[in-house]
């Protein structure tokens, strides 16, 4: 038994230990158990990207839950793999290193965040959790625990959003809504799991994928799962949910909620590349991807500029932003069937609607950590009520002016590489999505000058002369994710290149995904 | 005989699910209508797994010359209930701390965050 | 006999649907929740003819008698 | 070459800008250099000149939030007027959104053929 082939498993399986050890530990030691949820996901970390050398260099890779080895799908004489397997490629490591990251700076975060008085041993319990399903489900090959991991995120995210709900009631209010249409999108995912069980009598994504023919009961579970999962992801009309979670939510949880909705977004995508590909009708649902995208950023970005609740703000924000992802992954699938467009620009769209998942999740994190910084200090959310902060608090104005041009894709940060990538491969496909996508830019730019002005600028408020910088270790989490925006922004090409062309042609060669459970190699 | 009467029922209960999230405003009664979709769906999955003339998959050796009924859906229905309590639990617990916090249980009265 | 069962079938269905538009129309909750306890006990004896009787002991402790216990519970807290 | 992104119909590098900006800066910096010498602190040429009127107070001056983009606002009212009666912050509309986005995309799924 190596360990190195057991990597997989231990991805989830630290966190989960350190999950139901932290409420035993926090009984001991209340202040010991942050430090074990951070380490926990340090471990994850270190894991991720060890698979991930292994992946990008080997090919993708197959754990196999209580066989003799865990590489071995099929057992001799069966025709498809009956066993829940883990099947990881370059999409999935791609969305896990994410989830790694996020999760282990957003614990890190809270160390100092989180108030040590009550309930700390229960909220890194739920974090500790809610990583554990992100990774279970963009790890998974399996649907059905797909749907487990769902649920297992709606609750932990829930759960968390509510953390402050004993002192106040928005927080219950909106985690209430945030569960009640994630449990009908969770529900409506077992729907079409069930659908395909009953054509097919299979479960596993690959062995779906080879025998899925497109046909009515197909063409109904697509349609299910599609707006549910792109609801999950926070796309509009079906965005409402959005503003009010990630606003009420503690803003390291925000970070991961964050990844957890891009992790459904990952699992979007991979129903419709990898589960259908070509058989599915590529212009018309790539055209319903690009629309959800266009309706995301266009509203999303001009609902921000009136809100008035800073995290409120960013949060319409993280939805316009979503919208990018959709126009860059839709316009690749609408020219999938196509030989001369796909390598022409498709690929490229692709490449930079799957770039800017990595890039929202850094920037927006650092974005939200910002304003979780103001909060811990002047004790408000509203805009109205802040200014003249840049005087007391300079590091946070730093890396605030980092995140803001980032996500307005000034150059040279990385939201303009994939902003650039996205806005001259779409505009081949069609002018005035392009030409959207840069007005949508434009308006976020507009509505983070206003924050930045009315938060930062402006002389000293009387009310905020006490006001200190926030301590190290959220002072520390800003700087690592500022410092991989710069990176990212500076050399682009080593990320592009090395771990998003590599998804991109996961997702778009479906043999490569199912290949290797299948055993045609 | 009874053919596709179950999917009938299905339908029927999933429809009535969505009409109580859709249209009632009390907010216990949206946590019944999210049992009742959850309740079709289980009903979906064992009709699935039906096989006609089967036997139950829970003999180790089956009698001879009859097929079993899939075992794989029952499995996933299990979970499924299991997952469904768990939410009703949450939701429950959350509409309760809304009262606490708002004095009513009524959608539309229950809304400061919009906009 | 195997009319016998169908019979069954077909009442226990008829009922479900029934109950599930009587979970919609009732404005009491207790009456609500009764109704669709009333679903999942059906639900039961239907998976049972399904010939699924593990689902349907669990459906019966669990979904039946558990969260009605539950929703009994949070209707007497928010009165 | 280190730092170039293809684009298909394209090409950007982030270091070559990074110089660019950095040359321009220090032209930009050289002309200032060239100016006027006789700038100094703390004096009368530090103050603002608002028409000759005193200058308020600059715990007045600071512009609040909900002040900013007023005029874009006003300008989009019939735009901004039903998208922010859309957000109502009713559960029923959420779960209402879902249900008529769900069977508008099985509609066009199952037209499309």
């Amino acid at each position: 038994m190596k360990l190195m082939d057991h990597i997989p498993a231990l991805i989830i399986a630290v966190p989960l230990l350190a999950a139901f050890l932290s409420p035993v530990v926090g009984k001991i030691n209340k202040k010991v158990v942050g430090i074990l949820a951070a380490l926990a996901l340090g471990f994850s970390l270190i894991f991720t990207i060890i698979l991930a050398v292994k992946i990008l260099s080997v090919g993708p890779q197959v754990y196999v839950f209580g066989a003799k080895s865990p590489s071995l799908t099929l057992p001799s004489g069966l025709k498809f793999p009956i066993r829940i397997i883990f099947q990881i490629d370059a999409m999935g490591i791609f969305m896990g290193l994410i989830t790694a990251l996020v999760s282990f700076l957003g614990a890190v975060y809270s160390l100092a965040f989180i108030d040590k008085n009550n309930g700390i041993d229960k909220y890194y319990s739920l974090l500790l959790l809610l990583a554990v399903s992100m990774f279970g489900m963009e790890l998974t090959g399996d649907i059905f625990n797909f749907f487990v991991f769902l649920e297992i995120a709606s609750m932990a995210s829930v759960s968390l959003i509510c953390y402050k709900g004993t002192e106040r009631g928005e927080p219950v209010e909106a985690g209430f809504k945030y569960m009640v249409v994630s449990s009908i999108s969770a529900l409506m995912v077992l729907f079409a799991i069930g659908i395909f069980y009953g054509e097919y009598d299979v479960l596993n994504m690959a062995a779906l994928a080879s025998v899925i023919k497109y046909s009515q009961l197909d063409k109904i579970a697509l349609g299910i799962l599609v707006p549910v999962l792109a609801m999950k992801a926070g796309a509009v009309p079906m965005h409402m949910w959005t503003p009010d979670a990630y606003s009420e939510a503690p803003a390291p949880i925000t970070m991961i909620l964050v990844a957890a909705s891009q992790a459904s977004l990952y699992a979007l995508f991979r129903v419709v590349f990898s589960l259908y590909n070509i058989t599915l009708n590529t212009l018309v649902v790539g055209w319903i991807i690009i629309i959800f995208g266009l309706l995301s950023m266009f509203i999303g970005v001009t609902m921000a500029i009136i809100q008035k609740d800073i995290k409120r703000l960013m949060a319409y924000h993280a939805i316009s932003q979503t919208g990018y992802m959709l126009l860059g992954v839709g316009v690749g699938l609408a020219v999938l069937a196509n030989p001369i467009a796909l390598p022409e620009y498709g690929i490229t769209a692709m490449e930079g609607g799957i770039f800017h998942i990595m890039n929202h999740a850094l920037y927006k994190g650092l974005l939200f950590l910002t304003a979780g910084a103001l909060f811990y200090r002047t004790g408000t959310r509203d805009l109205d009520k802040m200014g003249g902060l840049a005087h007391s608090m300079k590091y946070t104005t730093i890396f605030f002016i980092i995140g803001a041009a980032a996500i307005a894709g000034l150059p040279p940060f990385n939201g303009f590489a994939s902003k650039l990538l996205i806005y001259e491969s779409v505009y081949r496909f069609n002018p005035l999505l392009s030409i959207i996508a840069m007005v949508v830019s434009i308006l976020t730019l507009a509505s983070f000058v206003k924050v930045f002005h009315s938060a930062f600028l402006g002389p000293q408020l009387p009310q905020f002369k006490e006001v200190k910088e926030v301590p190290q270790s959220m002072v520390l989490t800003m700087a690592v994710l500022s410092c991989l925006i710069i990176f990212f922004g500076l050399f682009p090409d080593l990320i592009v290149k090395n771990l998003v062309h590599p998804a991109v042609m996961s997702l778009i060669e479906q043999f490569k995904y199912t290949g290797i459970v299948l055993g045609g190699r | 005989m009874i053919g596709n009467f179950p999917y009938v029922t299905v339908a029927v209960s999933i429809g009535c699910g969505l009409y109580i999230l859709m249209f009632q405003k009390n907010l216990i009664k949206l946590a019944i209508g999210i049992n009742l979709i959850e309740s079709g769906i289980n009903l979906f999955l064992i009709t699935l797994g039906y096989r006609k003339g089967g036997v139950a998959p829970i003999y180790t050796q089956a009698p001879a010359g009859k097929a079993m009924v899939l075992p794989t859906p029952q499995a996933l229905t299990l979970t499924s209930i299991v997952i469904g309590v768990a939410t009703s639990a949450l939701v429950l617990s959350m509409a309760m701390m809304i009262y606490k916090h708002y004095g009513t249980i009524e959608v539309d009265k229950a809304r400061r965050l919009r906009g | 006999m195997s009319s016998f069962v169908e019979i069954i079938h077909l009442a226990t269905l008829t009922i479900i649907i029934i109950a599930a538009f009587l979970t919609v129309v009732f404005k009491k909750l207790l009456l609500a929740v009764i109704a669709s306890s009333v679903v999942s006990l059906l639900l039961s004896l239907e998976f049972y003819l399904l010939h699924a009787p593990d689902v349907a002991i669990a459906e019966a402790a669990i979904g039946a008698g558990l969260t009605m216990a539950i929703f009994i519970f949070a209707i007497r807290g928010t009165r | 070459m280190l730092g170039l992104l293809e684009t298909g119909s394209g090409f950007w590098n982030a270091l070559i800008w990074v110089i660019v900006v950095l040359l321009i800066g220090a032209i930009v910096y050289y002309i200032r250099n060239k100016g006027e010498q006789g700038y100094k602190k703390n004096t009368e040429q530090d103050k603002p000149f608002i028409s000759g009127n005193p200058e308020s107070s600059k715990e007045g001056s600071h512009v609040s939030a909900s002040h900013i983009y007023w005029g874009f606002t006003e300008a989009l009212r019939g735009y901004y007027n039903p998208l922010v009666k859309m957000h109502t912050g009713n559960l029923n509309d959420y779960s209402g959104w879902i249900v008529i986005i769900m069977a508008l995309v099985l509609i066009l799924v199952g037209v499309s053929g």
